[in-house]
């Protein structure tokens, strides 16, 4: 066993003619699930090529576990990859092209057999593993697609869009294998767009945005960061007059918003203090207040605040 | 009006199990989502009622037309958005949607007005006169729905319409299919896999499993949880637990998730049954006395991704047995 | 009110019911076929070949007719001259109106299912055989354009080098062969892009199509010329198995001309028989496979 | 896994590459589609030859002009041109790029799946062509014929399968290439025939068997006393000189150096390329 699976891009910048794709890029991924966010347009796919080695970069260095992909073929091994488009091979069956794609890794037919049936069980595709793939559902394909970059029990994962075309069956499936593999300490990332289905395999980001990375780490901490974004709470009520004369008198509140006839929105920048003040009020005073959640904690909110105004 | 109406549908291919058997159902007004895993029998209904299939049994509707007299009129009134990554090859966003336009029966003068409108309508207006295949996942989804919209139909189909786009631009898109069945009369029928999107856009759903009908439902029915709560809270986590319990407040099994975020330590959350005339006080009261910080605390919300999953799970279940 | 409402508005200017709903594909194919830049650098070279045969064969007549009618060349008359260089013009362009019709009809078919265009198509009232025409005209309008325009404009050249007392007369007279050459072209233009469109829907793909539309082409030409060879019963059919002799078969038979040194020609019958089903086989494939398209991926 | 393994030796899975790109060729319709044509020709004009009234004159032509000059191009533009362009605009070649295997090892085994496939059919059409005209010239001719045919698919498709690879219209570059220079400049008087790659496939042809169609056909003793001396065409009213075969060590040379040039070439470009697999 080499170094611990991780991927490292060392001031990665990439540009293809005089379209600028990624733009000095730092950045490391390690063991444990990382999702890559971006919008789109955001340089995520050329990413995902420079990591995968399909790319070399323009400037800087990518590392896949301590070696660049492109340095010579052997690294790859260590590499699984769910592209985001569709390729097949008409008239092929999942089985046959997982096992072959094995025997590029230099397995003897009978090893890659039984891996690639055993990679195409673990994503459920136990029983339609002979048919064409030209038949398959896009679920189906996606399963496909996921057991190919498996089968050889890669270090690291890179999923492109993973979850794409599946039914809701299959995404609560495959983000629960998405979860062990990154469980069993492989370093997986995935690109997606839906942001709850992200929150869902893990807590950790890297946020793209022009090119550039513009926060990593978990979503609280990028939260966290955000100090300049007062947190917004929505604080259901039958009296919003009320609750917003409360709220006015707290520290920190920057602003109440009464536009609505159950609720006040309540800006603040200081928010331990409103729920340690509104505590106290409901249980000393019997402030009429229903429940109350803020309103852009989550992953959801954390990448409109980073992605909106141009970034 | 109904503006979908089925009954007794049955359509197979072959001598496999029928795509769909016996189905009855009936799409009301505004957004309607239809839902149901793969292999479900979505496309195949989709064709039955667009004509594209005509040998069926049972009969099918839209807007009152059959679906196999009058196919090319239900044609002419709805506008279909397919989930693949359709193009007309080689054309501009605007070269498309009034070539469409012209194929759905408008002059091409008619058309090329209509197609500029629909485009500057999605948010295209900066990308009209730029090829197709130029155009980034999120931008197709919109010129898809513009080709849909450029003869004016009374009636949307949408299949799997946001998937790959980036969640501003699913935002968007999901407040003008809302404007459009709310200020404009639109009827849309919205084909997804995911199923917070169409709570979100949605006034009702039907759920459809194994070629058969599986059930249908309100959204507004999707009442508040009632005596289920989300709590989160920031403090001594254990000592908050026992608080709950003293004062009979039940915390559902599996639910409790304690700093998720590594970084995050003493900060938790938990689903909480709460009974009792003044919920959130008693909440409060067991996390003052245990010292922690409630910073949030609301009824769960029914989630149609569970209520699906329910459905999906039951039918199983009963072919499971039988 | 000076706001204006500025989201969606519904269109009031109603939608026609057109009968003929494959013209909108027929127009747009044809724009996308003549705009490109082989097509106009095709078309340079069908000028040139306008101009050489225009000046050459018209003013040179000698090289037209076999050897052993040279000596009494007096005897040919313009009119005979005429239709001669109409057939001789349609035998020079015959390597390169199938090419016209492979590189703007390769793609027609192949390109909407590589790009899962069907269903745009088919969703609207638009039917299969709506597809099918429109598909298969556009290619051949654009050859007939390719084709016809420099062949016309030859007919008008060889009435223009009559003496202007001849001119109307002459033309009057060379009326039935304008009318040959149109319907010539016409079926040349159709029987190609009919093959190329079919080929277009089998293959799936716009290489694959000319390399198998090269294939169908130059096939039934080496079939025609080895077909001497076959015993007579069979000779026949191999003949009319070459696409352009059997549209020029039918061109040498309106005018009245035979050529020499043209190898082994079909009958006129059969070569009507193999234009038409050429035709009629594209009509099944593609409409078979515009039917058996699922909406949905 | 074996993750110590330093570096790969050349070549390494070259077997496993070639033999999916063999299995997949054979299993398409393409493959059918070609195979049954040529087959099918070779055999009906393979009956042609044998109705003429001198078969083995005729023989010689068909496997000239037929099989060499026109079913060769033809055939190697069907099977071994596509093999790598197809797999970059299928967007199949991103499962090959994140393998262990070296993109050269790639790049030559499905030419060499494609050339063993398209060599197949050539040989098999010479040899049909051979029986079918029942002109039994024996063993040794038949063999030298269908090596002819193997040898002439695998090279005219080595360029084209590089130009299929590295320009995205390569095939038609290829196509044009077919029908204007191997198709038209073969049957030209003058060093212009040179130019063709299959008049040095043909020179194998003439250069191994020519002796024995000679022996059994005045009409090929004269075609061969013809060839490289000037005559006299009544027809186009002009002297000619048909080009001499070339020798056969030089013919091999060529069709040797287009193989390597095309492979070494195109394997350099495609190994340095960015697959931005965009398009």
């Amino acid at each position: 066993m080499s170094a611990a699976p991780s991927v490292r891009l060392e001031g990665v910048t990439k540009s293809y003619g005089d379209v600028l794709a990624v733009n000095d890029v730092t950045a490391t991924f390690g063991p444990g699930v990382t999702g890559l966010l971006g919008p789109n347009g955001a340089g995520k796919s050329t990413l995902i090529k420079l990591v995968t080695g399909m790319l070399s970069p323009s400037i800087g260095r990518v590392l896949l576990c301590d070696e660049p992909p492109t340095s010579s073929p052997h690294v790859m091994a260590r590499v699984g990859l769910v592209p985001e488009q569709d390729p097949i091979y008409p008239g092929v069956s999942a089985f046959e092209v997982t096992s072959y794609l094995l025997r590029l890794h230099g397995l003897d037919r009978g090893d890659a057999a039984s891996r690639a049936r055993a990679a195409l069980e673990r994503v459920g595709l136990a029983a339609a593993m002979d048919r064409p793939v030209q038949g398959y559902s896009k679920g189906m394909r996606q399963r496909a697609k996921l057991a190919q970059a498996l089968a050889h029990d890669p270090d690291v994962l890179v999923l492109d869009e993973p979850l794409n075309g599946l039914d809701p069956v299959g995404r609560r499936e495959i983000v629960a294998l998405v979860q062990a593999l990154g469980a069993e300490g492989r370093c997986v990332v995935v690109s997606s767009h839906v942001l709850h289905e992200v929150e869902a395999m893990t807590r950790r980001v890297l946020l793209m945005a022009h090119g550039r990375v513009i926060a990593e780490g978990t979503v609280a901490e990028i939260r966290r960061d955000l100090s300049d974004r007062p947190l917004t709470v929505r604080v259901d009520t039958p009296s919003p007059r009320e609750v917003a004369r409360f709220a006015v008198g707290v520290e920190g509140v920057l602003s109440v918003d009464l536009s609505a006839s159950d609720r006040v929105v309540v800006a603040t920048r200081r928010p331990d203090d409103l729920f340690a003040a509104m505590a106290g009020a409901v249980l000393g005073q019997g402030l009429p207040v229903r429940s109350f959640h803020p309103t852009d904690e989550g992953l959801e909110a954390v990448f409109r605040y980073l992605t909106a105004g141009g970034a | 009006m109904a503006v979908v109406a089925v009954s007794h549908l049955t359509k197979a291919y072959g001598r496999r199990a029928p795509a769909l058997a016996d189905v009855s159902l009936e799409l009301g007004e505004g957004v309607t989502g239809l839902l149901g895993p793969n292999g479900a029998g979505k496309s195949t209904l989709l064709q039955c009622v667009l004509g594209l299939l005509r040998d069926f049994r049972g009969t099918a509707s839209v807007l009152g037309l059959d679906a196999r007299r009058d196919r090319l009129e239900i044609r002419r009134r709805v506008g279909y958005m397919p989930e693949a990554d359709s193009l007309l090859p080689g054309m501009t966003g605007v070269t498309s949607v009034r070539y469409l336009g012209q194929l759905s029966g408008l002059s091409r003068r008619q058309a090329l007005r209509r197609a500029h409108e629909c485009l500057h309508y999605v948010g295209l207006s900066d990308a009209l006169y730029r090829p197709g295949e130029d155009y980034s996942t999120g931008m197709r989804q919109r010129l898809k729905l513009a080709q849909a919209l450029v003869h004016d139909p009374d009636v949307l189909f949408l299949d799997e319409p946001v998937s790959g786009m980036d969640p501003a631009a699913r935002d968007e898109f999901l407040a003008l299919v809302s404007a459009l069945a709310r200020d404009h009369g639109k009827h849309v029928v919205w084909s997804s896999h995911m199923l917070p999107d169409v709570q979100r856009v949605a006034t009702a759903v039907v759920v459809l499993h194994a070629g058969r009908l599986l059930g249908s439902l309100r959204i507004e029915d999707l009442a508040r949880g009632g005596d289920r709560w989300r709590v989160e809270a920031e403090g001594p986590e254990a000592a908050f637990v026992d608080a709950l319990a003293r004062h009979g407040l039940a915390l559902e099994a599996g639910t409790l998730e304690s700093g998720r975020d590594g970084a995050e330590q003493g900060r938790f959350a938990a689903t909480v049954r709460v009974a009792g005339p003044e919920p959130l006080g008693a909440l409060l009261r067991a996390a003052a006395e245990a010292g922690a910080r409630v910073r949030s605390a609301e009824p769960l919300a029914e989630r149609l991704e569970d209520v699906f999953h329910r459905l999906v799970g039951a039918a199983h279940a009963g072919t499971g047995a039988s | 009110m000076t706001v204006h409402a500025r989201g969606y508005r519904r269109h009031e200017g109603g939608t026609e019911r057109p009968r003929l709903r494959f013209l909108p594909i027929v127009a747009e194919g044809y724009r996308a076929g003549t705009r490109g830049k082989a097509f106009r650098r095709l078309g340079l070279l069908f000028v040139v070949i306008v101009v050489f045969h225009g000046v050459m064969l018209y003013l040179d007549p000698a090289a037209l007719f076999p050897r052993r009618m040279r000596g009494g060349l007096g005897q040919v008359t313009s009119d005979d001259l005429m239709r001669r260089v109409l057939a001789f013009f349609a035998r020079s362009l015959a390597g390169l109106v199938p090419l016209v019709a492979m590189f703007v009809g390769a793609g027609s078919v192949a390109d909407d299912l590589r790009s899962r265009a069907l269903p745009l198509y088919l969703v609207r009232p638009v039917t299969p055989t709506d597809y099918w025409l429109g598909k298969v005209l556009a290619p051949a309008a654009v050859t007939a354009t390719a084709y016809g325009v420099p062949f016309v404009a030859l007919v008008a050249f060889g009435v223009l080098i009559r003496p202007s007392e001849e001119i109307l007369p002459f033309a009057w007279r060379h009326l039935p062969s304008l009318g040959a050459v149109v319907l010539h072209v016409g079926v040349t233009a159709l029987a190609y892009a009919s093959v190329v469109v079919t080929l277009s829907t089998l293959v799936g793909r716009r290489i694959g199509t000319m390399v198998a539309f090269a294939g169908v082409v130059y096939g039934g030409e080496m079939l025609r010329l080895f077909s001497q060879t076959a015993p007579p019963d069979l000779a026949e059919p191999l003949r009319a198995l070459s696409l352009g002799t059997d549209a020029r078969v039918l061109l040498h038979e309106m005018l009245d001309v035979t050529l020499e040194h043209s190898g082994p020609q079909p009958a006129v019958t059969s070569a009507v028989a193999v234009l038409a089903a050429c035709v009629l086989l594209g009509a099944l494939v593609v409409v078979r496979r515009a039917r058996s398209v699922e909406v949905t991926s | 896994m074996n993750r110590d393994t330093p570096r790969l030796p050349p070549l390494a899975r070259f077997g496993v590459a070639a033999a999916w790109g063999f299995a997949r060729l054979v299993r398409r319709r393409k493959f059918t589609v070609v195979a049954a044509v040529a087959l099918g020709a070779g055999a009906l004009f393979g009956w042609f030859v044998s109705r003429n009234q001198d078969p083995v004159a005729a023989l010689l032509e068909l496997l000239d002009h037929g099989v060499l000059g026109t079913a060769v191009p033809l055939v190697a533009l069907g099977l071994v041109a596509g093999g790598f362009g197809e797999e970059v605009a299928d967007r199949t070649l991103v499962y090959h790029l994140v393998r262990p295997v070296s993109r050269t090892t790639l790049f030559v085994a499905r030419y060499a799946a494609g050339a063993a496939t398209g060599a197949l059919v050539g040989a098999a059409m010479a040899v049909v062509a051979h029986v079918a005209s029942g002109t039994s010239m024996g063993v040794r001719v038949v063999a030298s014929s269908a090596l002819v045919a193997a040898a002439g698919v695998a090279t005219v498709g080595a360029l084209y399968y590089a130009l299929a690879a590295l320009f995205r219209r390569g095939i038609v570059a290829a196509l044009v290439y077919t029908f204007v220079v191997e198709l038209l400049f073969q049957n030209m008087p003058g060093t212009v025939q040179r130019l063709a790659l299959t008049h040095h496939v043909r020179s194998l042809l003439h250069r191994l068997v020519d002796d024995d169609f000679a022996a059994r056909s005045d009409a090929v003793v004269r075609a061969i006393a013809d060839r490289g001396t000037p005559r006299f065409d009544p027809q186009a009213m002009r002297p000619i000189v048909e080009e001499p075969w070339t020798t056969l060590p030089s013919a091999a040379l060529v069709c040797a150096a287009v193989v390597v040039v095309s492979l070494v070439v195109g394997a350099r470009i495609v190994t340095r390329r960015d697959w931005a697999l965009k398009e």
